[in-house]
């Protein structure tokens, strides 16, 4: 676990309230994985006092670069917002266990949910090689990311819930009615703790093995405030240091 | 240079090298920090907090940020005084660390258990925490009622042999009374403070942020509170403080000694840069340097007041 | 639009036009703000805290900044009540604002008396401060003992026909046994939370900042124990809260509706932003609008705790 | 009294921890006058909270740009040497009473003590055209803005304390010196309080006329929050709205 003053190259404006930055670090792109997170502190204040957990969408090992989405919500993401290219930020990483990602000729399915769609590039991108990798992408309203989605899919679901693009509705039912036919034999899913459940239970009741990608707010992101332990069935986990990737049949989802 | 300067405090018949100490709940068992720091260095680590059986603490969320500071509902998760007996204090131990182990109990007797227990190990002091807010059971009754923390004390003081720190809580109306019976009682050390009780709410839903309702304000915010009440106390009790609350930067460090902490502790500071620890450990040796103070000791307690 | 809206509250028998009113002691008698806004649009105004003589307050330095918060040591600086009653409250009362007078006394026949001559004047209603800690006689011995504070409230009471609202201390260790008894000793609204204490430091002087040793701390650091303060008290009282500490923010103002007070106050935000008032009472009619709220008090007390 | 977005035309270092910035505002330079002061909120967040009070030390009217010089003491005035040019500030202002001004053939001191040099430039430019300005300016080892005094001063004296320019010593002791010969009927002085005392003290002593601009430590800058109130023989006097500058005669010395 490192911790680097990083130069940012590049933070934009993709769409809305959704940013790309692009970060400059040889060591955190070199240990990183898909899955993994960085928690970032984004200025020299007290106010925000903590760091922010972004997870590491993409990496480009030969620009050392990591990619990060990310969704404006409060004050945090909105200051790492005005960040300016060239400009410095704190980060620590790679935090974290990340996906297990090691298969071959697999029917595998990634269910992202709005930012949640994020961490699956990174993964989508290792996994594409030997694995046919079938994408499925649930928004609010507008869409992103699916461009780089197709890079490496053999086919994209969108959804919306307002309808303004693709099917009209929650994504996990493009998802099932898929799973047959694409014979889906491997499910990763990041996004909202509901969404994860309701996959959590399609995957059981189909037998398909499923990790997901937790969510919890974090005061340290390296094992130390236990602020976000989760039940398991293994007993009380730590979503920074054990997860935040765990096979869902391992979750014991909070109502 | 650093050679001849005295670092070394003593916390209640316990001498750490140095009067910087990790607080209780921010840095587990030690280890998580091994991938930044040489844990070793520290004064000393108070270890989560431990109670006789183990704990799930509560659900989450279980972290809410404030301006300044921050809330947590962690609710004393931790795997039971034994477990640490076994599994964490042996491995502490053997790295060099001075470790004081942290403890809430739900009853007295609870208490004067774990001290039974760790009695017999190479534990170097027991601070007893009576001032935890999140544990319904115990937590805030015991430490905010004058004869019962004089009460409690008396009885746990009578289990065990180690150096006894009483942890106080800030959530009470006169901590000096407090500080008094915990002496009165046998304490040999005093830490201060432990979190104010807060809240925070997310309007979109109209909940509270954390799942337990309430939970303990820690962070820069809660300085101004933890540094009068270190002052205040000093002033009344002739143990050793060790001052907590807020602190983030050397300055920091000197304020608390200025105002009557032998050593200090540091928190939620942790969270923010694991290294703190060592980075103000060197910091600190250099403004010792600068100002020509041979002995920290020297500065303990050396407010002039008005 | 916004006609349809209802945004008056009641705060004990006196009924203001929205939930938005400013702490005494930030405010001064209102004049200074009128430079940036036009105070008869505020809910009221607390004015800045009087006693029966005038007082020429503490010596500086009397201000500290802390992280997120502020700490004061002012004393209670103030022309005395007769000086208020000929020459500020006619004044304000001719530009139509609501006016609440915050009192403090060292005895209780103080405050009586004060009340006795509150009571034959325009002030709309009486802000009794048994909490502020900068005086030393008095101040804190009174908001902290849940006897006093129903004896106090008792017999001021009865001096008074004037709504009366009692302005609590969050340095207890229960703030709801205090709550309890002010509204059993006659209270008609409570006010909470006045400053936490707290203490800064110079370390190159080894002097506290503030001449007085310590300060009241205030500003947005606070607003967690505020909030859960207003919570607790809100669970066993009828009467209605005035809740502030560190608002700042429209959001501020929705939390501590949520958590039960019926109006609030703006304190250490006016520094900072003098038209901070007037920007928030705009601002919550705009969410009020787009969240289809048609009275403020539709949300008082909204929360749904776990 | 004005709450203003300025924006910062230019902020450089002049000397070690001297800056000088240029503040773009049109009312302001038209309203301020030498002595007042302006309330900055050096960032927008909560710490640091309050805004810091810095003298407004020249105006522009032409370039409507006030000028400032401060010192870099702590977080609120580091953070303000971090703003660049283009940057906007946030800005209450003008503050105070200033200087009274309205004299002719006077001999007149200016004296100053390290930062508090630098509210007596916009002075001395003022007094310049109908009297006799002679300035004394005190530093610790490092001299600065003594060229800004040369444009408008009969003469001047320096003095610092390590003696690594001028006089080595106290810069009143030069004024004590030179105040017979120079037959100063008039003192303005800014700078710490045991300066300012002393002066007062020469002043009463030899029967001057003398205005001092005080420093207190203050949350609000326009009378709201009394937390800058000193004692003065007409009772208690709020430094941010009465003052800064008071005659010297009037303030009750602290101890
Ligand atoms: C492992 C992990 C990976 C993440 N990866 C991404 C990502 O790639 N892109 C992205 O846009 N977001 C990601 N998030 C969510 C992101 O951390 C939050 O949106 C962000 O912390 C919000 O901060 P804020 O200051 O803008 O919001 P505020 O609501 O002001 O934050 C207040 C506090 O709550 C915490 N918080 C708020 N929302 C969340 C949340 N959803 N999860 C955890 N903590 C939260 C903040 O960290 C902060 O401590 C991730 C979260 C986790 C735990
Ligand atoms: C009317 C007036 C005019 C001033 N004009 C100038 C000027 O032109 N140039 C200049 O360099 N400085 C000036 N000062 C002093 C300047 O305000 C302080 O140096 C500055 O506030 C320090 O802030 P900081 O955050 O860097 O220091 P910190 O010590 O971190 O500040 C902590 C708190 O103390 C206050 N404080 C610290 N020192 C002083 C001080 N000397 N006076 C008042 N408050 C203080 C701060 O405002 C802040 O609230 C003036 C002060 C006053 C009252
Ligand atoms: C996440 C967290 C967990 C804590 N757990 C404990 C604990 O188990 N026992 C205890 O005595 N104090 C506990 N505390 C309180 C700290 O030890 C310390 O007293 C407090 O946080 C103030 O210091 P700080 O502001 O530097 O964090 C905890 C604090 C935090 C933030
Ligand atoms: C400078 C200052 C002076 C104050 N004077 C009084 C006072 O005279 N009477 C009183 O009841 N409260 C006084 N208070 C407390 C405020 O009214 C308020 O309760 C407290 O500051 C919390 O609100 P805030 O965080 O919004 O400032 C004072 C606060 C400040 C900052
Ligand atoms: S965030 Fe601290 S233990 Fe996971
Ligand atoms: S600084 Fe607030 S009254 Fe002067």
């Amino acid at each position: 676990m490192l911790i680097e003053n990083c130069r940012v190259k590049k933070n934009e404006k993709i769409i809305e309230d959704i940013y790309k930055m692009e970060i400059i670090n040889e060591q955190i792109t070199k240990l990183g994985k898909a899955g993994q997170f960085l928690q970032i502190k984004v200025n020299n204040q007290d106010t925000p006092l903590l760091r922010r957990p972004i997870s590491i969408n993409e990496i480009k090992i030969d620009e050392k670069v990591i990619v990060i989405y990310y969704k404006v919500i409060g004050k945090g993401t909105k200051l790492l917002s005005e960040v300016k290219s060239g400009e410095i930020l704190n980060v620590i990483g790679p935090l974290g266990t990340g996906f297990e990602t090691n298969y071959e000729e697999k029917s595998i399915a990634l269910i992202g949910g709005g930012i949640g769609v994020a961490p699956l590039i990174e993964l989508g991108k290792r996994l594409s090689d030997r694995n046919k990798v079938y994408s499925y992408l649930g928004f609010a309203d507008n869409t992103y990311l699916e461009e780089e989605f197709k890079k490496f899919s053999t086919s994209i679901g969108v959804s919306t819930v307002s309808g303004r693009v693709g099917y009209k509705g929650l994504v996990v039912d493009i998802f099932k009615n898929e799973l047959i036919d694409k014979k889906i034999d491997l499910i990763f899913a990041c996004g909202p703790n509901p969404m994860l459940r309701e996959i959590a239970e399609i995957a059981k009741l189909n037998n398909i093995e499923c990790q997901v990608s937790l969510e919890e707010r974090m005061a340290c992101g390296f094992g130390a405030c236990l602020g976000c332990s989760i039940k398991t069935i293994h007993g009380m986990k730590k979503v920074c240091s054990d997860g935040p990737v765990f096979w869902s049949s391992e979750v014991i989802f909070n109502d | 240079m650093t050679k001849s300067l005295n670092t070394t405090v003593d916390i209640g018949g316990l001498r750490i090298n140095n009067p910087i100490t990790v607080a209780s709940g921010t840095f587990g068992f030690g280890r998580e920090y091994e991938n930044f720091i040489d844990i070793s260095k520290l004064g000393g680590i108070m270890a989560k907090g431990l109670t006789l059986k183990p704990r799930e603490g509560n659900p989450t969320p279980r972290i809410a940020e404030t301006s300044s500071g921050m809330l947590n509902s962690v609710g004393l998760e931790n795997p039971g005084v034994e477990y640490f007996v076994k599994n964490e204090l042996p491995y502490l131990k053997s790295k060099g660390v001075t470790v004081i182990a942290n403890i809430s109990g739900n009853t007295v007797e609870e208490y004067c258990e774990m001290c039974n227990i760790l009695d017999n190990t190479k534990t170097d002091a027991i601070e007893m925490n009576i001032s935890c807010p999140n544990v319904k059971q115990g937590g805030v009754a015991f430490g905010t009622d004058k004869d019962i923390v004089y009460n409690i004390t008396k009885e746990v003081r009578k289990s065990t042999n180690k150096p006894l720190i009483v942890k106080l809580s800030p959530n009470v109306t006169d901590i000096r009374e407090i500080a008094k019976s915990a002496q009165k009682g046998g304490a040999d050390g005093l830490s201060l403070i432990n979190t104010l009780l807060g809240m925070a709410v997310n309007i979109k839903s109209r909940r509270p942020i954390l799942r337990n309702n309430v939970g303990g304000l820690s962070g820069p915010a809660i300085k101004p509170v933890a540094l009068r009440m270190v002052w205040q106390v000093s002033q009344v009790v002739d143990i050793p403080i060790i001052g907590m609350g807020g602190i983030s930067t050397v300055e920091d460090i000197i304020e608390f000694l200025l105002v009557g902490a032998s050593a200090i502790s540091i928190g939620t500071a942790n969270f923010i840069n694991p290294r703190v620890t060592t980075d103000l450990l060197k910091e600190l040796e250099k403004y010792m340097i600068e100002n020509e103070i041979k002995d920290i000791n020297d500065i303990v307690g050396k407010i002039k007041p008005y």
